[in-house]
Protein backbone atom coordinates (compact mmCIF):
# COMPACT_ATOMS: atom_id res chain seq x y z
CA UNK A 1 0.00 0.00 0.00
CA UNK A 2 1.79 3.29 -0.88
CA UNK A 3 1.17 6.54 1.23
CA UNK A 4 -1.40 8.46 -0.70
CA UNK A 5 -3.78 5.30 -0.58
CA UNK A 6 -3.45 6.08 3.70
CA UNK A 7 -3.54 9.71 2.99
CA UNK A 8 -6.81 9.42 1.51
CA UNK A 9 -7.91 7.03 4.61
CA UNK A 10 -6.78 9.24 7.37
CA UNK A 11 -9.68 11.90 7.82
CA UNK A 12 -12.01 9.03 8.01
CA UNK A 13 -11.22 7.43 11.02
CA UNK A 14 -13.33 8.75 14.61
CA UNK A 15 -10.60 7.46 16.41
CA UNK A 16 -8.36 4.36 17.16
CA UNK A 17 -11.18 2.10 17.38
CA UNK A 18 -12.47 2.66 14.46
CA UNK A 19 -8.57 2.31 12.63
CA UNK A 20 -8.98 -1.27 14.31
CA UNK A 21 -12.36 -2.28 12.79
CA UNK A 22 -11.31 -0.88 9.61
CA UNK A 23 -8.23 -3.02 9.33
CA UNK A 24 -10.38 -6.47 10.41
CA UNK A 25 -12.87 -5.50 7.60
CA UNK A 26 -9.80 -4.98 5.12
CA UNK A 27 -8.15 -8.31 6.11
CA UNK A 28 -11.87 -9.84 6.09
CA UNK A 29 -10.60 -11.46 9.39
CA UNK A 30 -13.05 -12.76 12.37
CA UNK A 31 -13.61 -10.09 15.05
CA UNK A 32 -13.73 -13.13 17.41
CA UNK A 33 -9.91 -14.26 16.34
CA UNK A 34 -8.05 -11.51 15.03
CA UNK A 35 -4.78 -12.17 14.06
CA UNK A 36 -2.85 -9.88 16.15
CA UNK A 37 0.59 -9.89 14.76
CA UNK A 38 -0.92 -8.95 11.40
CA UNK A 39 -2.95 -6.25 12.63
CA UNK A 40 -0.91 -4.65 15.16
CA UNK A 41 2.00 -4.38 11.82
CA UNK A 42 -0.74 -2.57 9.98
CA UNK A 43 -1.88 -0.42 12.46
CA UNK A 44 1.46 0.91 13.55
CA UNK A 45 2.13 1.66 9.67
CA UNK A 46 -0.66 3.73 9.89
CA UNK A 47 0.34 5.76 12.74
CA UNK A 48 3.49 6.41 11.44
CA UNK A 49 2.49 7.89 8.27
CA UNK A 50 0.26 10.00 10.06
CA UNK A 51 3.29 10.61 12.28
CA UNK A 52 5.14 11.52 9.54
CA UNK A 53 2.48 13.57 8.12
CA UNK A 54 2.82 15.80 11.06
CA UNK A 55 -0.89 15.02 11.59
CA UNK A 56 -1.83 16.13 15.30
CA UNK A 57 -1.92 12.37 16.55
CA UNK A 58 -4.41 12.17 19.16
CA UNK A 59 -2.93 10.08 22.34
CA UNK A 60 -5.41 7.63 21.98
CA UNK A 61 -4.24 6.51 18.88
CA UNK A 62 -0.65 5.65 20.79
CA UNK A 63 -2.60 4.20 23.54
CA UNK A 64 -4.40 1.65 21.92
CA UNK A 65 -0.83 1.03 19.47
CA UNK A 66 0.50 0.40 23.10
CA UNK A 67 -2.00 -2.02 24.26
CA UNK A 68 -1.98 -4.13 20.73
CA UNK A 69 2.38 -4.87 21.21
CA UNK A 70 1.03 -5.54 24.86
CA UNK A 71 -1.46 -8.22 23.66
CA UNK A 72 1.24 -9.51 20.65
CA UNK A 73 3.92 -9.96 22.86
CA UNK A 74 1.40 -11.98 25.54
CA UNK A 75 0.15 -14.10 22.66
CA UNK A 76 3.45 -15.17 22.01
CA UNK A 77 4.41 -16.29 25.36
CA UNK A 78 3.98 -19.76 25.87
CA UNK A 79 1.59 -21.40 28.71
CA UNK A 80 2.08 -24.19 30.26
CA UNK A 81 -0.35 -26.68 30.05
CA UNK A 82 -2.69 -26.61 33.41
CA UNK A 83 -2.63 -22.48 32.79
CA UNK A 84 -4.07 -22.57 29.72
CA UNK A 85 -7.86 -23.65 30.45
CA UNK A 86 -8.00 -20.49 33.28
CA UNK A 87 -5.97 -18.54 30.87
CA UNK A 88 -7.91 -16.38 28.90
CA UNK A 89 -7.39 -14.99 25.85
CA UNK A 90 -5.15 -11.79 25.90
CA UNK A 91 -7.20 -10.26 23.12
CA UNK A 92 -11.10 -10.50 24.62
CA UNK A 93 -11.07 -6.79 26.62
CA UNK A 94 -9.97 -5.29 23.00
CA UNK A 95 -12.53 -7.62 21.35
CA UNK A 96 -15.60 -6.75 23.70
CA UNK A 97 -15.08 -2.85 23.29
CA UNK A 98 -14.08 -3.64 19.76
CA UNK A 99 -17.97 -5.22 19.23
CA UNK A 100 -19.34 -2.63 21.52
CA UNK A 101 -17.87 -0.07 19.57
CA UNK A 102 -19.52 -1.16 16.50
CA UNK A 103 -22.86 -1.99 17.49
CA UNK A 104 -22.87 2.12 18.78
CA UNK A 105 -21.27 3.00 15.06
CA UNK A 106 -23.87 0.95 13.94
CA UNK A 107 -26.83 2.34 16.14
CA UNK A 108 -25.09 5.88 14.90
CA UNK A 109 -25.75 5.05 11.19
CA UNK A 110 -29.07 3.92 11.99
CA UNK A 111 -29.89 7.60 13.44
CA UNK A 112 -28.68 9.08 10.49
CA UNK A 113 -30.55 7.30 8.37
CA UNK A 114 -33.73 8.50 10.03
CA UNK A 115 -36.05 11.38 8.89
CA UNK A 116 -34.29 14.16 10.58
CA UNK A 117 -35.97 17.51 11.26
CA UNK A 118 -34.96 20.12 8.93
CA UNK A 119 -33.01 17.54 6.79
CA UNK A 120 -35.59 15.08 5.40
CA UNK A 121 -38.53 16.35 6.47
CA UNK A 122 -40.21 19.86 7.82
CA UNK A 123 -42.61 21.45 9.91
CA UNK A 124 -44.05 25.03 9.91
CA UNK A 125 -41.80 27.84 10.09
CA UNK A 126 -43.12 30.67 12.78
CA UNK A 127 -42.03 33.61 11.91
CA UNK A 128 -43.87 35.88 14.91
CA UNK A 129 -46.42 35.83 17.66
CA UNK A 130 -48.55 37.91 17.88
CA UNK A 131 -50.07 36.90 20.77
CA UNK A 132 -47.89 37.30 23.77
CA UNK A 133 -47.21 34.20 26.06
CA UNK A 134 -48.15 33.57 29.62
CA UNK A 135 -45.25 35.13 32.03
CA UNK A 136 -45.82 32.31 34.65
CA UNK A 137 -44.93 29.35 32.07
CA UNK A 138 -41.66 28.38 31.03
CA UNK A 139 -40.04 25.90 28.68
CA UNK A 140 -37.87 23.48 30.15
CA UNK A 141 -34.92 25.01 30.07
CA UNK A 142 -31.31 23.04 30.12
CA UNK A 143 -28.79 23.46 32.92
CA UNK A 144 -26.56 24.26 29.83
CA UNK A 145 -27.87 27.06 28.98
CA UNK A 146 -27.96 28.62 32.78
CA UNK A 147 -23.87 26.92 33.53
CA UNK A 148 -23.06 29.16 30.14
CA UNK A 149 -24.61 32.07 31.82
CA UNK A 150 -22.73 31.94 34.73
CA UNK A 151 -19.73 31.07 32.89
CA UNK A 152 -20.15 34.32 31.01
CA UNK A 153 -20.38 36.78 33.60
CA UNK A 154 -18.02 34.93 35.85
CA UNK A 155 -15.12 35.29 32.98
CA UNK A 156 -16.22 38.89 32.79
CA UNK A 157 -15.06 39.73 36.02
CA UNK A 158 -12.20 37.63 36.13
CA UNK A 159 -12.71 36.99 39.65
CA UNK A 160 -11.59 33.77 40.96
CA UNK A 161 -13.42 33.25 44.01
CA UNK A 162 -16.67 33.73 41.81
CA UNK A 163 -15.41 31.02 39.47
CA UNK A 164 -14.51 28.50 42.81
CA UNK A 165 -17.95 27.18 43.60
CA UNK A 166 -18.00 23.25 44.56
CA UNK A 167 -20.20 20.62 44.94
CA UNK A 168 -19.58 21.02 48.87
CA UNK A 169 -20.89 24.82 48.64
CA UNK A 170 -24.08 24.07 46.10
CA UNK A 171 -25.10 21.09 48.71
CA UNK A 172 -24.91 23.59 51.54
CA UNK A 173 -26.87 25.84 49.63
CA UNK A 174 -29.71 22.82 49.13
CA UNK A 175 -29.76 22.49 52.88
CA UNK A 176 -30.12 26.16 52.92
CA UNK A 177 -33.08 25.88 51.14
CA UNK A 178 -34.52 23.08 52.38
CA UNK A 179 -34.44 24.52 55.76
CA UNK A 180 -36.09 28.01 55.01
CA UNK A 181 -38.87 26.19 53.11
CA UNK A 182 -39.50 24.25 56.19
CA UNK A 183 -39.79 27.68 58.37
CA UNK A 184 -41.87 29.76 56.09
CA UNK A 185 -43.99 26.22 56.13
CA UNK A 186 -44.22 25.99 60.06
CA UNK A 187 -43.31 29.34 61.45
CA UNK A 188 -41.27 27.30 63.89
CA UNK A 189 -38.86 24.82 64.50
CA UNK A 190 -36.81 22.87 67.17
CA UNK A 191 -33.22 21.96 65.94
CA UNK A 192 -34.31 18.58 66.22
CA UNK A 193 -36.77 18.90 64.22
CA UNK A 194 -34.06 19.38 61.56
CA UNK A 195 -32.32 16.26 61.95
CA UNK A 196 -33.76 12.27 61.40
CA UNK A 197 -32.05 9.52 62.50
CA UNK A 198 -31.97 8.15 59.34
CA UNK A 199 -29.46 11.31 57.55
CA UNK A 200 -26.14 10.61 56.87
CA UNK A 201 -23.08 11.86 58.72
CA UNK A 202 -23.01 14.36 55.51
CA UNK A 203 -25.92 15.62 55.83
CA UNK A 204 -25.77 15.95 59.29
CA UNK A 205 -23.01 18.18 58.91
CA UNK A 206 -24.42 20.22 55.89
CA UNK A 207 -27.48 20.57 58.76
CA UNK A 208 -25.43 22.19 61.06
CA UNK A 209 -23.59 24.57 58.79
CA UNK A 210 -26.83 25.32 56.94
CA UNK A 211 -28.09 26.26 60.44
CA UNK A 212 -24.76 28.39 61.34
CA UNK A 213 -24.89 30.15 58.13
CA UNK A 214 -28.72 31.32 58.48
CA UNK A 215 -27.67 32.42 62.00
CA UNK A 216 -24.29 34.45 60.73
CA UNK A 217 -26.60 35.89 57.93
CA UNK A 218 -29.20 36.52 60.21
CA UNK A 219 -31.93 34.95 58.09
CA UNK A 220 -32.68 33.00 61.32
CA UNK A 221 -33.06 33.50 65.09
CA UNK A 222 -32.49 30.86 67.83
CA UNK A 223 -34.60 30.53 71.05
CA UNK A 224 -34.48 29.29 74.01
CA UNK A 225 -37.50 29.27 76.31
CA UNK A 226 -35.31 27.42 79.51
CA UNK A 227 -31.54 26.48 79.97
CA UNK A 228 -30.91 23.26 78.27
CA UNK A 229 -34.74 23.37 76.77
CA UNK A 230 -34.83 22.71 73.03
CA UNK A 231 -33.47 25.13 70.62
CA UNK A 232 -35.79 26.61 68.19
CA UNK A 233 -35.07 28.35 65.65
CA UNK A 234 -37.65 30.85 63.62
CA UNK A 235 -37.52 33.02 60.51
CA UNK A 236 -36.05 36.88 61.51
CA UNK A 237 -37.76 39.97 60.97
CA UNK A 238 -40.75 37.94 58.47
CA UNK A 239 -39.27 37.95 54.42
CA UNK A 240 -41.62 40.81 53.31
CA UNK A 241 -41.72 44.45 53.30
CA UNK B 1 -45.39 15.07 -12.52
CA UNK B 2 -47.90 13.00 -10.95
CA UNK B 3 -47.03 14.02 -7.44
CA UNK B 4 -47.65 17.80 -8.18
CA UNK B 5 -50.53 18.65 -5.94
CA UNK B 6 -47.83 17.00 -3.12
CA UNK B 7 -45.44 19.22 -3.37
CA UNK B 8 -47.12 22.54 -3.81
CA UNK B 9 -49.08 21.45 -0.66
CA UNK B 10 -45.47 21.27 1.05
CA UNK B 11 -43.94 24.20 0.12
CA UNK B 12 -46.89 26.08 1.08
CA UNK B 13 -46.47 24.50 4.08
CA UNK B 14 -43.40 24.91 5.44
CA UNK B 15 -43.27 28.55 4.38
CA UNK B 16 -43.52 31.50 6.77
CA UNK B 17 -44.95 33.87 4.49
CA UNK B 18 -47.71 33.60 1.33
CA UNK B 19 -45.63 31.60 -2.03
CA UNK B 20 -45.95 32.90 -4.99
CA UNK B 21 -46.56 30.74 -7.99
CA UNK B 22 -43.18 32.60 -9.81
CA UNK B 23 -41.32 31.09 -6.39
CA UNK B 24 -42.94 27.81 -6.89
CA UNK B 25 -42.56 27.95 -10.69
CA UNK B 26 -38.61 28.26 -9.61
CA UNK B 27 -38.54 25.23 -7.63
CA UNK B 28 -40.48 23.01 -10.01
CA UNK B 29 -38.51 23.91 -13.25
CA UNK B 30 -40.26 21.94 -15.87
CA UNK B 31 -44.45 22.92 -15.11
CA UNK B 32 -46.41 25.87 -16.22
CA UNK B 33 -47.69 28.74 -15.00
CA UNK B 34 -51.17 27.62 -15.93
CA UNK B 35 -50.56 23.82 -14.42
CA UNK B 36 -49.31 25.53 -11.23
CA UNK B 37 -52.20 27.80 -10.90
CA UNK B 38 -54.61 24.90 -11.76
CA UNK B 39 -53.26 22.69 -8.97
CA UNK B 40 -53.41 25.55 -5.99
CA UNK B 41 -57.28 25.96 -6.85
CA UNK B 42 -57.53 22.55 -6.94
CA UNK B 43 -55.97 22.67 -3.27
CA UNK B 44 -57.88 25.27 -2.29
CA UNK B 45 -60.99 23.78 -3.24
CA UNK B 46 -60.51 20.39 -1.79
CA UNK B 47 -59.83 22.37 1.84
CA UNK B 48 -62.61 24.69 1.92
CA UNK B 49 -65.15 21.56 1.01
CA UNK B 50 -63.36 19.40 3.52
CA UNK B 51 -64.05 21.95 6.18
CA UNK B 52 -61.39 21.28 8.66
CA UNK B 53 -59.51 23.38 11.24
CA UNK B 54 -57.28 24.63 8.16
CA UNK B 55 -57.39 26.59 5.05
CA UNK B 56 -55.65 27.24 1.65
CA UNK B 57 -55.93 31.16 1.40
CA UNK B 58 -54.65 33.52 -1.23
CA UNK B 59 -52.58 35.94 0.46
CA UNK B 60 -50.99 39.21 -0.83
CA UNK B 61 -49.92 37.72 -4.17
CA UNK B 62 -49.58 33.96 -3.14
CA UNK B 63 -50.68 31.34 -1.32
CA UNK B 64 -50.98 30.19 2.47
CA UNK B 65 -52.16 27.66 5.08
CA UNK B 66 -54.62 29.61 8.03
CA UNK B 67 -56.86 28.17 10.60
CA UNK B 68 -60.40 28.62 10.06
CA UNK B 69 -62.09 31.87 11.18
CA UNK B 70 -64.49 30.22 13.71
CA UNK B 71 -61.72 28.48 15.45
CA UNK B 72 -59.54 31.82 16.90
CA UNK B 73 -60.64 31.61 20.33
CA UNK B 74 -58.80 28.02 20.89
CA UNK B 75 -56.32 29.12 18.95
CA UNK B 76 -55.51 31.95 20.97
CA UNK B 77 -56.04 29.96 24.16
CA UNK B 78 -52.69 27.44 23.04
CA UNK B 79 -50.72 30.73 22.06
CA UNK B 80 -51.42 32.60 25.25
CA UNK B 81 -50.17 29.48 27.31
CA UNK B 82 -46.60 29.90 25.09
CA UNK B 83 -43.81 29.30 27.78
CA UNK B 84 -41.66 32.42 28.09
CA UNK B 85 -37.87 32.61 27.46
CA UNK B 86 -35.85 34.25 30.20
CA UNK B 87 -33.47 37.04 28.14
CA UNK B 88 -29.79 36.56 28.73
CA UNK B 89 -29.55 39.44 30.99
CA UNK B 90 -31.94 37.40 33.39
CA UNK B 91 -30.31 34.03 32.96
CA UNK B 92 -27.00 35.70 34.36
CA UNK B 93 -28.64 37.13 36.93
CA UNK B 94 -30.42 33.69 37.84
CA UNK B 95 -27.09 31.60 37.32
CA UNK B 96 -25.38 34.01 39.65
CA UNK B 97 -28.07 33.23 42.31
CA UNK B 98 -28.32 30.19 41.91
CA UNK B 99 -24.27 29.45 42.17
CA UNK B 100 -24.24 32.04 45.17
CA UNK B 101 -27.21 32.03 47.28
CA UNK B 102 -27.64 33.12 49.62
CA UNK B 103 -26.83 36.44 48.20
CA UNK B 104 -27.65 39.98 48.28
CA UNK B 105 -28.46 42.20 45.39
CA UNK B 106 -25.01 43.86 46.32
CA UNK B 107 -22.86 40.90 45.50
CA UNK B 108 -25.77 40.21 42.59
CA UNK B 109 -24.70 43.47 41.13
CA UNK B 110 -20.87 43.09 41.80
CA UNK B 111 -20.44 40.54 39.60
CA UNK B 112 -22.93 41.18 37.21
CA UNK B 113 -21.39 45.04 37.26
CA UNK B 114 -24.67 46.63 36.47
CA UNK B 115 -27.76 47.41 38.28
CA UNK B 116 -30.17 44.47 38.98
CA UNK B 117 -33.39 45.39 40.17
CA UNK B 118 -35.81 45.29 37.50
CA UNK B 119 -34.12 41.59 36.33
CA UNK B 120 -34.74 40.64 40.14
CA UNK B 121 -38.10 42.03 40.51
CA UNK B 122 -38.83 40.08 37.21
CA UNK B 123 -37.21 36.64 38.49
CA UNK B 124 -39.40 37.28 41.89
CA UNK B 125 -42.54 37.47 40.03
CA UNK B 126 -41.61 34.34 37.67
CA UNK B 127 -41.63 32.51 40.90
CA UNK B 128 -37.91 31.37 40.22
CA UNK B 129 -36.18 33.61 42.69
CA UNK B 130 -37.42 34.35 46.38
CA UNK B 131 -36.38 36.56 49.36
CA UNK B 132 -35.24 34.33 52.13
CA UNK B 133 -34.63 36.96 54.59
CA UNK B 134 -33.22 40.55 55.64
CA UNK B 135 -29.44 40.76 56.99
CA UNK B 136 -29.47 42.45 60.37
CA UNK B 137 -27.23 45.33 59.78
CA UNK B 138 -27.76 48.62 58.61
CA UNK B 139 -29.93 49.23 55.98
CA UNK B 140 -31.27 45.63 55.90
CA UNK B 141 -29.99 43.84 53.11
CA UNK B 142 -32.60 41.46 51.53
CA UNK B 143 -31.02 38.01 51.01
CA UNK B 144 -32.24 36.07 47.99
CA UNK B 145 -32.16 32.32 46.92
CA UNK B 146 -33.89 30.06 44.36
CA UNK B 147 -37.26 28.24 44.93
CA UNK B 148 -38.63 24.97 44.12
CA UNK B 149 -40.06 26.06 40.53
CA UNK B 150 -36.54 26.75 39.69
CA UNK B 151 -35.37 23.28 40.14
CA UNK B 152 -38.59 22.39 38.06
CA UNK B 153 -37.94 24.46 35.19
CA UNK B 154 -34.03 23.09 35.09
CA UNK B 155 -35.43 19.63 35.66
CA UNK B 156 -33.26 19.80 38.74
CA UNK B 157 -33.62 16.50 42.03
CA UNK B 158 -31.56 19.34 43.89
CA UNK B 159 -28.89 22.00 43.94
CA UNK B 160 -26.19 20.18 44.16
CA UNK B 161 -27.22 18.59 40.37
CA UNK B 162 -25.93 21.37 39.33
CA UNK B 163 -22.39 21.25 37.76
CA UNK B 164 -19.54 23.45 39.13
CA UNK B 165 -17.44 26.09 36.72
CA UNK B 166 -14.56 23.03 36.88
CA UNK B 167 -16.77 20.18 35.82
CA UNK B 168 -17.78 22.77 33.53
CA UNK B 169 -14.45 23.34 31.50
CA UNK B 170 -13.93 20.00 31.11
CA UNK B 171 -16.12 20.04 28.42
CA UNK B 172 -14.17 22.53 26.14
CA UNK B 173 -11.34 19.35 26.14
CA UNK C 1 -68.74 19.44 20.11
CA UNK C 2 -69.18 19.11 16.38
CA UNK C 3 -66.13 20.31 15.06
CA UNK C 4 -63.59 18.91 17.30
CA UNK C 5 -61.70 17.85 14.41
CA UNK C 6 -60.99 20.93 13.13
CA UNK C 7 -60.17 22.70 16.24
CA UNK C 8 -57.50 19.73 16.76
CA UNK C 9 -56.40 19.98 13.79
CA UNK C 10 -55.83 24.04 13.86
CA UNK C 11 -54.40 23.95 17.45
CA UNK C 12 -52.05 20.92 15.82
CA UNK C 13 -50.58 23.10 12.66
CA UNK C 14 -50.67 27.03 15.07
CA UNK C 15 -47.74 25.27 16.94
CA UNK C 16 -44.05 24.90 16.22
CA UNK C 17 -44.03 22.04 18.58
CA UNK C 18 -45.47 18.76 19.03
CA UNK C 19 -49.40 19.18 21.07
CA UNK C 20 -49.90 16.55 23.60
CA UNK C 21 -53.49 15.41 24.31
CA UNK C 22 -52.80 17.00 27.88
CA UNK C 23 -52.49 20.79 26.13
CA UNK C 24 -55.55 20.24 23.86
CA UNK C 25 -57.16 18.98 27.11
CA UNK C 26 -56.97 22.65 28.85
CA UNK C 27 -57.74 23.99 26.01
CA UNK C 28 -60.92 22.12 25.82
CA UNK C 29 -62.67 21.54 29.03
CA UNK C 30 -65.26 19.79 28.60
CA UNK C 31 -63.56 16.62 26.18
CA UNK C 32 -62.53 13.52 27.56
CA UNK C 33 -58.81 12.41 26.83
CA UNK C 34 -60.44 9.29 25.22
CA UNK C 35 -62.33 10.94 22.60
CA UNK C 36 -59.33 13.41 21.76
CA UNK C 37 -56.93 10.36 21.22
CA UNK C 38 -59.79 8.82 19.22
CA UNK C 39 -60.19 11.93 16.93
CA UNK C 40 -56.27 12.83 16.56
CA UNK C 41 -56.21 8.97 15.35
CA UNK C 42 -59.06 10.27 13.40
CA UNK C 43 -56.97 12.92 11.54
CA UNK C 44 -53.74 11.05 10.96
CA UNK C 45 -55.32 8.50 9.22
CA UNK C 46 -57.09 10.75 7.26
CA UNK C 47 -53.90 12.93 6.55
CA UNK C 48 -52.21 8.80 5.67
CA UNK C 49 -54.63 8.27 2.96
CA UNK C 50 -54.78 11.14 1.36
CA UNK C 51 -51.23 10.53 0.22
CA UNK C 52 -50.55 14.42 0.12
CA UNK C 53 -47.74 16.77 0.83
CA UNK C 54 -48.34 17.07 4.91
CA UNK C 55 -48.87 14.11 7.42
CA UNK C 56 -49.93 14.20 10.64
CA UNK C 57 -47.19 12.59 12.93
CA UNK C 58 -46.90 11.30 16.57
CA UNK C 59 -43.44 13.05 18.02
CA UNK C 60 -41.85 13.56 21.11
CA UNK C 61 -45.73 12.75 23.07
CA UNK C 62 -47.37 14.93 21.13
CA UNK C 63 -48.76 15.80 17.63
CA UNK C 64 -46.96 17.75 14.66
CA UNK C 65 -47.29 18.01 10.83
CA UNK C 66 -43.71 17.75 9.15
CA UNK C 67 -43.90 17.04 5.15
CA UNK C 68 -43.70 13.91 3.32
CA UNK C 69 -40.82 12.26 2.71
CA UNK C 70 -40.50 11.67 -0.25
CA UNK C 71 -40.72 15.35 -0.74
CA UNK C 72 -37.43 16.67 0.58
CA UNK C 73 -35.54 17.65 -2.31
CA UNK C 74 -38.26 20.03 -3.27
CA UNK C 75 -38.66 21.57 0.20
CA UNK C 76 -34.84 21.58 0.52
CA UNK C 77 -34.97 24.07 -2.55
CA UNK C 78 -37.38 26.32 -1.18
CA UNK C 79 -35.54 26.20 2.29
CA UNK C 80 -32.35 27.27 0.35
CA UNK C 81 -30.76 26.20 3.82
CA UNK C 82 -27.68 24.32 4.98
CA UNK C 83 -29.76 21.39 7.09
CA UNK C 84 -28.29 20.51 10.68
CA UNK C 85 -25.45 18.65 9.98
CA UNK C 86 -23.92 16.13 12.73
CA UNK C 87 -20.71 14.53 11.82
CA UNK C 88 -20.05 11.34 12.04
CA UNK C 89 -18.54 11.55 15.11
CA UNK C 90 -20.91 13.75 16.45
CA UNK C 91 -23.94 11.31 15.22
CA UNK C 92 -21.94 8.67 17.90
CA UNK C 93 -21.43 10.50 20.51
CA UNK C 94 -25.17 10.95 20.25
CA UNK C 95 -26.05 7.00 20.18
CA UNK C 96 -24.34 6.54 22.84
CA UNK C 97 -25.77 8.97 25.02
CA UNK C 98 -29.31 7.70 23.60
CA UNK C 99 -29.36 4.07 24.58
CA UNK C 100 -27.61 4.18 27.47
CA UNK C 101 -28.50 7.08 29.06
CA UNK C 102 -27.78 8.25 31.79
CA UNK C 103 -24.85 8.48 30.50
CA UNK C 104 -21.28 9.56 32.41
CA UNK C 105 -19.12 11.15 30.01
CA UNK C 106 -16.42 8.91 31.08
CA UNK C 107 -18.75 5.83 29.65
CA UNK C 108 -18.56 7.26 26.40
CA UNK C 109 -15.04 7.55 25.89
CA UNK C 110 -14.44 4.45 26.94
CA UNK C 111 -17.16 3.40 24.20
CA UNK C 112 -15.59 5.66 21.56
CA UNK C 113 -12.05 4.93 22.44
CA UNK C 114 -11.87 9.24 22.07
CA UNK C 115 -12.05 12.13 24.06
CA UNK C 116 -15.82 13.78 23.79
CA UNK C 117 -15.51 17.07 25.58
CA UNK C 118 -15.61 19.12 22.26
CA UNK C 119 -18.38 16.66 21.01
CA UNK C 120 -20.49 16.61 24.00
CA UNK C 121 -20.38 20.19 24.16
CA UNK C 122 -21.26 20.91 20.76
CA UNK C 123 -24.09 18.66 21.50
CA UNK C 124 -25.55 20.73 24.24
CA UNK C 125 -25.02 23.83 22.47
CA UNK C 126 -27.80 21.76 19.96
CA UNK C 127 -29.79 21.44 22.82
CA UNK C 128 -30.03 17.79 21.44
CA UNK C 129 -28.32 16.31 24.77
CA UNK C 130 -28.92 17.68 28.15
CA UNK C 131 -27.39 17.54 31.91
CA UNK C 132 -29.83 15.35 33.76
CA UNK C 133 -27.99 15.19 37.16
CA UNK C 134 -25.67 13.51 39.10
CA UNK C 135 -24.50 9.92 39.60
CA UNK C 136 -24.68 8.65 43.27
CA UNK C 137 -21.24 7.37 43.13
CA UNK C 138 -18.08 8.42 44.75
CA UNK C 139 -17.11 12.02 43.22
CA UNK C 140 -20.63 12.35 41.94
CA UNK C 141 -20.28 12.69 38.30
CA UNK C 142 -22.41 14.24 35.76
CA UNK C 143 -24.86 12.36 33.59
CA UNK C 144 -26.30 13.30 30.30
CA UNK C 145 -29.17 12.21 28.45
CA UNK C 146 -31.30 13.52 25.68
CA UNK C 147 -33.84 15.92 25.32
CA UNK C 148 -37.16 16.74 24.26
CA UNK C 149 -36.00 18.24 21.03
CA UNK C 150 -33.55 15.61 20.30
CA UNK C 151 -36.91 13.32 19.72
CA UNK C 152 -38.21 16.12 17.68
CA UNK C 153 -35.36 15.95 15.49
CA UNK C 154 -35.03 12.34 14.93
CA UNK C 155 -39.23 12.32 15.03
CA UNK C 156 -39.78 10.16 18.06
CA UNK C 157 -42.63 9.34 19.70
CA UNK C 158 -40.81 8.36 22.81
CA UNK C 159 -36.95 6.68 23.52
CA UNK C 160 -38.58 3.45 23.37
CA UNK C 161 -39.18 4.22 19.60
CA UNK C 162 -35.70 4.05 19.08
CA UNK C 163 -34.45 1.43 16.73
CA UNK C 164 -33.48 -1.67 18.99
CA UNK C 165 -29.69 -1.65 19.40
CA UNK C 166 -28.00 -5.18 17.02
CA UNK C 167 -26.00 -5.91 19.91
CA UNK C 168 -23.09 -7.83 18.94
CA UNK C 169 -22.72 -11.68 19.98
CA UNK C 170 -20.90 -11.79 23.27
CA UNK C 171 -17.71 -13.30 23.65
CA UNK C 172 -17.86 -16.87 25.31
CA UNK C 173 -15.84 -17.61 28.60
Amino acid sequence: MTDKAYEIKLDIFEGPLDLLLYLIRKNEVDIYDIPIALITKQYMEYINVMRSLNLDLAGEYLLLAATLTHIKSRMLLPTSEEEEEEDEDPREELVRQLLEYKTFKEAALGLDRMSILGRDVFSRDQAFDEIEGDDQLFREIGIFELVEAFRRVSVGTGRHDIMEIDVEKISLSDRINDIVDELEKRGELTFTDLLRETDSRRRLIYTFLAILELMKLRIINAYQAVPYGAIRIRLAGGTDG
Amino acid sequence: MDNLKAVIEALIFVSDTPVTVAVIEGILEDVTKKELSSTVDDLIREYKERGGGIFLKEIAGGYQFRTGETLTPWVRKLKGQKPMDLSPAAMETLAVIAYRQPVMKSEIEKVRGVDVSGLLRGLLEKNLVRIMGRKNVPGRPIIYGTTRKFLETFGLKALSDLPTLREFKELEG
